[in-house]
């Protein structure tokens, strides 16, 4: 099992590989200056070109992408062009607010899509199964910008429950920490919840069909029974691999609202890198993330062997 | 016979809401099983058979299933319990061991729990003992260390010890009537005699009824003491085993008996079979559903619906010319078969 | 019969065929194998039918499919009109496939259950390139009506069927090319004595009309002795006995056989017969017994049984088997 | 100095800030949140007041020679620095050097000028020609000539100081990147003695915290202000000012910005040719254009004026008349004569800075209805930056421009500093050399009158006209002023 | 005996075809008539399509016909929908957002399809394959489609087709995980063995017996990026990077509308009602499409 960890845990090696390549490769090409950005439009070429050489950007392209590649493999990174700090600092310290937040709209998006997923589920077919279905896909029409706006007007502006946009540290406390995430993760969750709970939805209708369940009836068991420990748990696969996903993608940034609550997470610091061109930002951010989602994969495919147990057993 | 049958189906008739309209799967099917006893269901595949034992234990989709008729156990009709009675009986009283062993088993809990689970909600005991129990109940099944297997999964295990775990879980409340839907079609014939064995015992031991489904006639021989004979969704003949393998009235029971290629049979002949096929369930035959297939069908045959009528010695056929066909060759057809 | 097996030559000549699986931890490190065939060896001739019979989970499958190619064997040949068909290239082997085909085991899952059953039998007329679209209709209607089913169930999806119509599907489409050795992996197990005379029947007369050979595995050994000319026992990947058929039943002689004879139920209530039980659970086959694999569950066990494994003999009437008590 | 201090002091000041500026060392860059920012921590020596005069604030007083050579700066005496050390002579030399290299028109400009210390507390510019508009650009206020202590520009990277201490009167306390950055009140600051007036005069900080806070989303930010979170927020969106104006906790500021443009390609493609380039000014609608962008007449004014109003001593009429023709019929006539036939123009723009963007569509709307093909091309501000470098990338690009406060800083006039665009004008050129060394203000005065004539004629751009910004405030801030950015010192906040 | 049935039927063997060919038509036909959620979302999928297509004819105004004294006006007799920041009226705006959305989302979908199964199918066939295809989509997975939009409209220039490329590369990975993962289970299945055993060929095996089998979870999948693809669009135009403007869509519609969202909401309730229209159609129809194509679902249908 250790063996297989680490096995897994080696094979970040040619994903980063992949990324490292096509991430450099691609925002060199890109147009846009580290150097002038910094200095500002109004710059002197001189000051310019003086810049771009302490950066080391006038290098040829192949002996920056090795200079950078050969510090990956010491745990180098390389320093961020324009936030004055190394990018590993500047990754972890962005992933404590993504990482709440992620975690927060998944627990909101699991425990409004699993129920609805199920509860429909059970009543296929029925108005209850289409009212679920419809109010579920209301979280992927309205794209995050509005809602989270609209959210920020009801509940912060009018309301005021909560504050509009910001982010406090889990050390300000709980409270604190948690009500400037509230509505970012109701946002974020909403996308994840209409996903979830369709997958939640067709993977229990599989289940449903399944001779055991006609055991389990047989056996004079509750219908709540049967759903939650009979049926769920063998649901619970394709659900895992979205949920995963899901969180990936939220711990690769939720670009959009972490703008709109101005949540100072990887989103923020990614797209800030990219309207930078901080190179060094982005290209350690990326293999980051991407580090960061091969793990959370591992995790997942753990976990399935958690949920069921031939997968231990059929792994390739 | 016994004064009041511990199981009784009377008149049941399920019809399925399919797309192109409604479907009677079970018409008209009535049989009773006593204390002790075992009641063997034979018939042509897809004539019904399955449907017919779960709609006793009422396992169909409620949503799309209409049952009429009744079925009476302990003198309340099954089909008008409510929820939590009949949760009650499930199980409990009368329990069901499905065609398919290699599916009806969850594959994320292990064989103790699924066990276990069974004697927890009806007996009313701790999860320990209901352990203990289950680990008592796969010793009896004949499965070797049950101890062991006790935290297997359903996956680690062979498909006749797999079949030989849904027995015990149907066995472990004790139940009155056990409904055994094929359970032995898929093992071969050293283990099928086994289980046959196994479940042949603990029906004495336990004064069961049993209903036990099967295509092979060779294991109703052996171990039933009454047989139903059912034909796209009716019962067309029932009886003793030994009156009705020695005298089928039915032209289609005759057939199916003729078709059964004997040990000791000459190989170079051909095997009786029965002509024409099963219509669908949408398009039943009016008048007797075997009539199209059958040699001495008339114009009343295929008009008019015969129904089911005791003939003599507990048998009940339902065929229009059985009369005539008993009168004709009642004597020559003991001779030919034994 | 089998006097005239000796002159003619086998059509199909399988020697010391293994079948090992790998069973592998999660790194894809082999931990052990699941040795499914471990020493099997029969010819099957033209026009001729072998049954095969077995525990559950004893190889015949596994046999049916290595032959096919299915699955790659371990070890072995197998000789095809004298050709070793385990040695030739994917490529070469598409002729032979044409010429050989199976019926699969489960009816459940041997058919697609996106394509609509006219299609799954015409498919393999396609593949070869017999007829052109509307001969291969007509083909596909006519052998649905052969095996039992009506026309119109040419549109029909395999979830509307019944096994054991879907187990006659799967007969429709083997029969669909005319080929030489057709693997019957438990034709008829889910049928109902009617349609299984009728399927029986049929695979008689066409064995009559093509000369086709079968290789018939079975667990119904009242079937397997109709329709067999000569028969195998298969007990953990081995054979342990193969004779004609009458000869099989009038005397067989290894103590498996014969407690499987004992067990046949018989379809009289008025006969009763003594069986034979044998004890004991059958054993791994990742962890197979040392010398004779029956030995931990035969009544007849001797100590030489534990340490060396029975070669086959023969014996007279084309009777061969493997144990110690019959040479 | 119309506000007093009377408010209370103490508390925390917090400010909705759009961007993160790159770095807070004003001499390297020309970043607009770095003057915002960093001019609470910075000062010089000079610095505008009210009326646009350059008037002394780290200096006691200046001085220019009579040959106009030269100037004197005598500096305050106990100025001290955020680290306790006095500003002295050589700290001043030692920015100013810096500065002089590194602010694009002082290293023009002042090329082969120098700075001296003289003692302790005098500091002499020392130039190679008489130069007038000099004490403008000293006072500039984009990419300001801060004055630092001596060691900390001898370490200097050339991205930028890296320790930010200045005499000004907040300190920098913690920078946390993308999120905030917080000043505190220096306590031991030396204010000038007048009375407050532009950048000059009385500073006194209130607030014990200024807090700035980065919040990219406009409408986050006119959110966040009436929730009460921000107590000023920055760059209101035109159409929220409703919303603030009608919530009786806030308060609407308006303020000028800075003026509107599309700027020529003019070396190659049909705007080379100046018949185009009138054509177009023909073609577009002047009060459409500012409409769009800033969606009404109380955030823009129709001006012509290279400087704006506000620049009173630098108004002239001229080109008015210019800016005043529309005439779309003319203008087709004058396209075809300029060679135009049927060619697609390109109209580079970004949606970083929406009003660019808006200006681009009604650009492109005015062109379609005299018959003149041509097609956006919206890039984020990192790619315009580069490819407007490309004089084969665009013929037109909107280009908003902060105020200036002199002639010369106006980006796309001057031919020599290569200014993507492209201008080639003698004429304009020769102006401007003249302007820099007029003898005397009246003569600069009239020598940027025919410049601004000049520029109207050969049109390296059109100016739309100048508009403003608008800024919120909740009603309890007092003393929050605007001028060439927000002025926090001074500013209350009272419970 | 069995031969004399032959020959009965084999009489009108045609006529027999022809009538259960039309007996199958008028089931399928009647099944979709069944299937409410074909009918529902085909029919808002439709009818936005029309209103798209007859944009010309229905409005009175160009997208582009901008008249900035009459800004942000409310819903009136000549603006059904209001007028938007330049003055241009919305519901012109909004019913040509519907070709470039529509077109978006459609191009996406399709190609996302077209690709991720692909991908998904050769990569669950061949081993090695695999583990470079699946590596490679690893990898893409973690780019930001920020990034990758800026960057390739930076390059190849601010076309819509560029913005679909960027959605494209960003939503192929997910849907080729689902094709392989659905693959990978059928692969094993004894129809498949069947397949091989008649000695069909890869080709046919992949295209012919896996590829019908994944296309219940493709087609969720794909009405899924049909829908998020719209909604990225407009997230992309919110960072800057969406459809260039001023060539209208949902998406920058949605995004210019936020701006004003407390004084116009007309700007953002119609585009945002039509785009949920959209989406809602659009999954109707797809979960349609899987059960009228899933043999297995007929039987549970009432
Ligand atoms: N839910 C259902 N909806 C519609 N028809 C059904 C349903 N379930 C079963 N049937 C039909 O009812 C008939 C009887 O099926 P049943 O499963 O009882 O057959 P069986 O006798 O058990 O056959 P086998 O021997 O193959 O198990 C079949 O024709 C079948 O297609
Ligand atoms: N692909 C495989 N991988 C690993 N083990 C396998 C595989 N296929 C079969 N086996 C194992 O090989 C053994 C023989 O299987 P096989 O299917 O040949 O048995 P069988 O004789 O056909 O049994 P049955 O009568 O139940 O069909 C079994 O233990 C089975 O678990
Ligand atoms: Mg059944
Ligand atoms: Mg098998």
């Amino acid at each position: 099992m250790r063996l297989y960890i680490l096995q897994r845990l080696l094979s970040i090696i040619p994903v980063m590989l992949v990324v490292a390549i096509v991430v450099f490769f691609l925002i060199h090409l890109t147009p846009g200056d580290p150097a002038s950005i910094i200095l500002g439009p109004d710059a002197l070429p001189e000051d310019i070109k003086a810049l771009r050489t302490e950066l080391g950007l006038d290098l040829p392209l192949y002996q920056q992408f090795f200079s950078w590649f050969s510090g990956i493999f010491v745990g180098d990174l390389g320093d961020s062009l324009y936030l004055d700090m190394p990018v590993l600092t500047a990754f972890t310290s962005h992933l404590g607010p993504t990482l709440s937040l992620a975690i927060l709209a998944q627990i909101i998006s699991i425990v409004i899509a699993i129920p609805f997923g199920i509860i429909a589920a059970t009543k296929r077919g029925t108005a209850v199964d289409q009212f679920f279905m419809v109010f579920a896909l209301l979280g992927i029409s309205i794209p995050s910008f509005l809602l989270g706006l609209l959210l920020i007007l009801l509940f912060a502006v009018e309301l005021h429950w909560l504050p509009a946009a910001g982010y406090q540290p889990l050390s300000a406390g709980l409270w604190n920490h948690l009500k400037f995430l509230i509505l970012p993760a109701i946002t974020l969750g909403s996308i994840q919840a209409a996903l979830i709970a369709r997958m939640t939805r067709s993977s229990m209708l599989d289940i449903l069909s399944m001779n055991y369940i006609k055991t389990a009836h047989a056996k004079g068991l509750k219908e709540r029974v049967i759903i939650y420990k009979h049926a769920f748990r063998n649901a619970l696969i394709p659900i895992l691999t979205v949920v995963g996903q899901a969180f990936g993608t939220l711990v690769a940034g939720a670009v959009v609202t972490e703008a709109v609550f101005n949540i100072p997470g990887i989103g923020q610091l990614i797209v800030n890198a990219i309207q930078r061109r901080d190179y060094v930002l982005i290209q350690g951010t990326v293999l980051l993330i991407a580090g960061t989602y091969v793990f959370i994969n591992l995790i997942v495919d753990l976990l399935y062997g958690v949920v069921d147990p031939r997968v231990r057993l059929n792994k390739k | 016979m016994s004064s009041q049958p511990l199981l009784e189906v009377n008149h049941l008739k399920t019809t399925f809401a399919t797309e192109e309209g409604p479907v009677t799967a079970v018409d008209d099917v009535t049989f009773g099983v006593n204390k002790g006893e075992t009641i063997g269901i034979v018939g042509e595949s897809g004539c019904g058979k399955s449907v017919t034992s779960e709609s006793i234990m009422r396992l169909l989709d409620e949503k799309t299933t209409k049952y009429e008729g009744e079925v009476l156990f302990e003198g309340k009709n099954l089909l008008q319990l409510s929820k939590a009675d009949m949760r009650d009986i499930r199980g409990n009283k009368i329990s069901m061991v499905f065609q398919d062993p290699m599916t009806s088993l969850n594959p994320v809990q292990t064989i103790g729990d699924q066990i276990a689970e069974v004697i927890v909600i009806h007996q009313k005991v701790s999860k320990g003992e209901a352990f203990k129990k289950a680990e008592e109940m796969l010793r009896l099944t004949g499965i070797p260390a049950p101890e062991k297997r006790i935290n297997e999964y359903p996956h680690e295990i062979s498909g006749g010890m797999r079949q030989r775990v849904l027995i015990a879980m149907a066995l472990a409340c004790r139940p009155k009537v056990l409904i055994a839907d094929e359970p032995t079609t898929a093992l071969d014939v050293t283990i099928q005699a086994q289980i046959l064995d196994l479940i042949d015992e603990l029906k004495s031991e336990l004064e069961m009824g049993v209903i036990m489904i099967t295509h092979d006639l060779g294991v109703v021989a052996e171990v039933c003491q009454r047989v139903v004979v059912m034909y796209l969704g009716q019962v067309i003949e029932e009886g003793e085993v030994g009156t009705l393998f020695s005298r089928p009235l039915h032209p289609y029971t005759r057939g199916l008996l003729k078709s059964i290629p004997q040990l000791d049979g000459d190989r170079t002949e051909k095997l009786h079979v029965i002509e024409g096929v099963v219509p669908p369930l949408t398009a039943v035959p009016t008048g007797c559903r075997f009539a199209p297939r059958c040699a001495f069908a008339d114009d009343h045959c295929t008009s008019k619906a015969p129904v089911l009528e005791e003939i003599g010695d507990g048998q009940k056929v339902r065929c229009w010319k059985a009369d005539e066909l008993l009168k004709k060759e009642g004597h020559e057809h003991n001779a030919a078969t034994i | 019969m089998q006097q005239q097996y000796e002159k003619q030559e086998p059509l199909l000549q399988v020697k010391n065929l293994q079948k090992h699986f790998p069973i592998t931890n999660p790194l894809g490190k082999v931990t052990g194998h699941v040795k499914a065939v471990n020493n099997v060896t029969f010819d099957l001739y033209e026009k001729e039918t072998l049954g095969l019979v077995g525990e559950s989970g004893c190889g015949k499958s596994t046999t049916g499919r290595t032959i096919l190619r299915l699955t790659e064997p371990t070890s072995g040949t197998a000789l095809y009109k004298g050709k070793d068909i385990f040695k030739l290239k994917e490529k070469a082997f598409m002729p032979v496939r044409k010429e050989m085909q199976m019926i699969f085991q489960d009816p459940h899952s041997s058919l697609n259950p996106k394509k609509r059953i006219g299609y799954s039998i015409e498919e393999p007329m396609k593949i070869q390139g017999i007829g052109t679209k509307a001969e291969r209709m007509e083909k596909a209607m006519d052998l649905l009506n052969k095996v039992g089913l009506r026309r119109d169930q040419y549109y029909r999806y395999p979830h509307e069927f019944s096994g054991g119509q879907r187990q006659r599907i799967g007969l429709a489409r083997a029969l669909a090319v005319t080929p030489k050795v057709i693997i019957c992996d438990e034709p008829v197990s889910a049928l109902d004595v009617s349609i299984q005379s009728q399927v029986i029947n049929l695979l008689q007369e066409l064995q009559e009309e093509f000369e086709q050979a079968y290789l018939f595995i079975a667990h119904d050994l009242s079937v397997v002795r109709h329709i067999s000319d000569r028969i195998g026992v298969m007990y953990l990947g081995s054979i342990v006995e193969l004779a004609p058929t009458d000869e099989l039943f009038k005397n067989p002689m290894h103590p498996y056989t014969r407690a499987l004879l004992s067990a046949i139920p018989i379809a009289n209530p008025h006969r009763k017969k003594e069986r034979i039980v044998i004890k004991g659970d059958v054993p791994s086959p990742t962890n197979l017994p040392t010398g004779c694999v029956f030995h931990t569950r035969c009544p007849y066990a001797m100590d030489r049984c534990k340490s060396e494994a029975p070669s086959i003999t023969q014996g007279a009437n084309g009777h061969q088997v493997a144990c110690h008590l019959h040479n | 100095g119309k506000s007093g201090n009377s408010g209370e002091k103490g508390g925390t000041l917090n400010i909705a800030y759009m961007a993160q500026p790159p770095t807070l060392d004003p001499h390297v860059t020309v970043s607009v949140a770095t003057t915002d920012i960093g001019r609470n921590i910075f000062e010089t020596l000079l610095a505008f007041n009210e009326r646009n005069e350059a008037a002394p604030l780290l200096a006691e007083s200046f001085e220019s020679s009579e040959d106009l050579k030269s100037i004197t700066f005598k500096l305050r005496k106990g100025i001290k620095f955020h680290n306790g050390k006095e500003m002295t002579a050589d700290d001043v030399v030692a920015s100013m050097e810096r500065w002089r290299v590194l602010n694009g028109k002082a290293n023009t400009y002042f090329s082969n000028s120098e700075f001296v210390k003289e003692d302790d507390y005098t500091v002499v510019l020392k130039m190679d020609k008489p130069f007038t508009i000099a004490k403008y650009i000293l006072s500039t206020n984009i990419n300001f000539a801060a004055i630092m202590p001596k060691e900390v520009i001898e370490n200097a990277p050339k991205a930028g100081v890296k320790e930010y201490i200045g005499t000004g009167p907040f300190k920098l306390d913690e920078w946390k990147q993308d999120q905030y950055i917080k000043l505190v009140k220096n306590e031991d600051y030396q204010s000038p003695r007048s009375e407050p007036d532009g950048l000059v005069g009385k500073k006194e900080p209130m607030v014990d915290e200024l807090n700035f806070h980065m919040v990219p989303d406009a409408s986050t930010r006119t959110a966040g202000i009436q929730t009460g979170e921000y107590d000023a927020a920055l760059q209101i969106p035109y159409d929220n000012v409703p919303a603030i104006e009608s919530d009786g906790n806030l308060k609407a500021i308006t303020h000028p910005e800075g003026f509107s443009t599309v700027v020529y390609n003019k070396r190659n493609g049909i705007f080379s040719n100046e018949k185009a380039r009138q054509a177009l000014n023909l073609a577009v609608d002047k009060k459409e254009v500012m409409m769009a962008a800033f969606t009404d007449e109380k955030f823009y004014t129709q001006e012509h004026g290279l400087l704006s109003k506000e620049f009173v001593s630098w108004y002239s009429e001229q080109g008015k008349d210019k800016y005043d023709e529309y005439d779309p019929e003319a203008a087709k006539k004058l396209f075809k004569e300029a060679g135009y036939n049927g060619e697609e123009l390109t109209i580079l723009t970004t949606r970083d800075y929406e009003d660019q963007y808006q200006i681009g569509v009604v650009i492109q709307e005015n062109l379609k209805k005299i018959g003149v093909k041509s097609k956006l091309e919206v890039y984020d501000w990192a790619t315009l930056m580069e490819v407007r470098e490309d004089d084969k990338f665009y013929d037109l690009m909107p280009m908003g421009y902060n105020p200036v406060t002199d002639p010369t800083q106006i980006n796309f006039l001057d031919s020599r500093t290569k200014y993507t665009g492209w201008s080639n004008s003698p004429e304009i050129d020769k102006l401007l050399d003249q302007l820099m060394v007029a003898p005397s203000d009246e003569a600069a005065k009239e020598i940027f009158g025919k410049l601004q004539g000049e520029s109207w004629s050969y049109l390296p751009a059109i100016k739309f006209g100048d508009y403003d910004g608008v800024a919120a405030i909740r009603t309890n801030i007092e003393g929050f002023e605007w001028f060439h950015g927000p002025v926090l010192w001074n500013t209350t906040k009272s419970n | 005996m069995l031969a004399e049935t032959r020959k009965v039927v084999g009489t009108d063997v045609i006529g027999q075809k022809r009538e259960i060919a039309k007996e199958r038509r008028a089931l399928f036909l009647r099944r979709v008539w069944a299937n409410k959620m074909v009918v529902v979302g085909g029919v808002i999928i439709f009818l936005i399509t029309l209103l798209a297509l007859a944009a010309p004819l229905i409005t009175q105004f160009t997208p582009y016909d901008l008249e900035a004294v009459n800004r942000l006006k409310p819903p009136n007799a000549t603006h059904w929908f209001g007028t938007d920041n330049f003055g241009r009226d919305i519901f012109s705006r909004v019913v040509y957002g519907a070709r470039v959305s529509l077109a978006v989302g459609l191009s996406v979908a399709i190609i996302t399809g077209f690709l991720g199964l692909l991908i998904g199918m050769y990569s669950s066939f061949y081993r090695i394959l695999d583990h470079i295809l699946m590596r490679i989509a690893d990898g893409l997975m973690a780019f930001p489609s920020i990034l990758l939009a800026i960057a390739i409209m930076a390059v190849m220039g601010p076309k819509p087709i560029n913005v679909v490329i960027a959605i494209v590369i960003v939503e192929t990975p997910g849907v080729a995980r689902i094709v392989r993962s659905a693959a990978l289970v059928v692969k094993e299945q004894t129809y498949i063995e069947a397949a091989r055993a008649q000695g069909a060929s890869s080709w046919k095996i992949i295209w012919s017996h896996i590829a019908p089998n994944v296309l219940t979870p493709l087609i969720v999948q794909i009405t899924y990026v049909f829908s998020v693809s719209m909604i990225i669009e407009a997230s992309l135009s919110f960072l800057g990077a969406g459809i260039p403007v001023p060539e209208p869509s949902w998406g920058n519609i949605l995004y210019d509308g936020k701006s004003v969202i407390q004084t116009a909401w007309w700007m953002t309730v119609f585009p945002g009602m039509f785009l949920l229209l959209a989406v809602l159609g659009s999954n109707l129809l797809g979960d349609g499409i899987r059960d009228l194509i899933d043999p297995q679902s007929n039987k549970a249908k009432k």
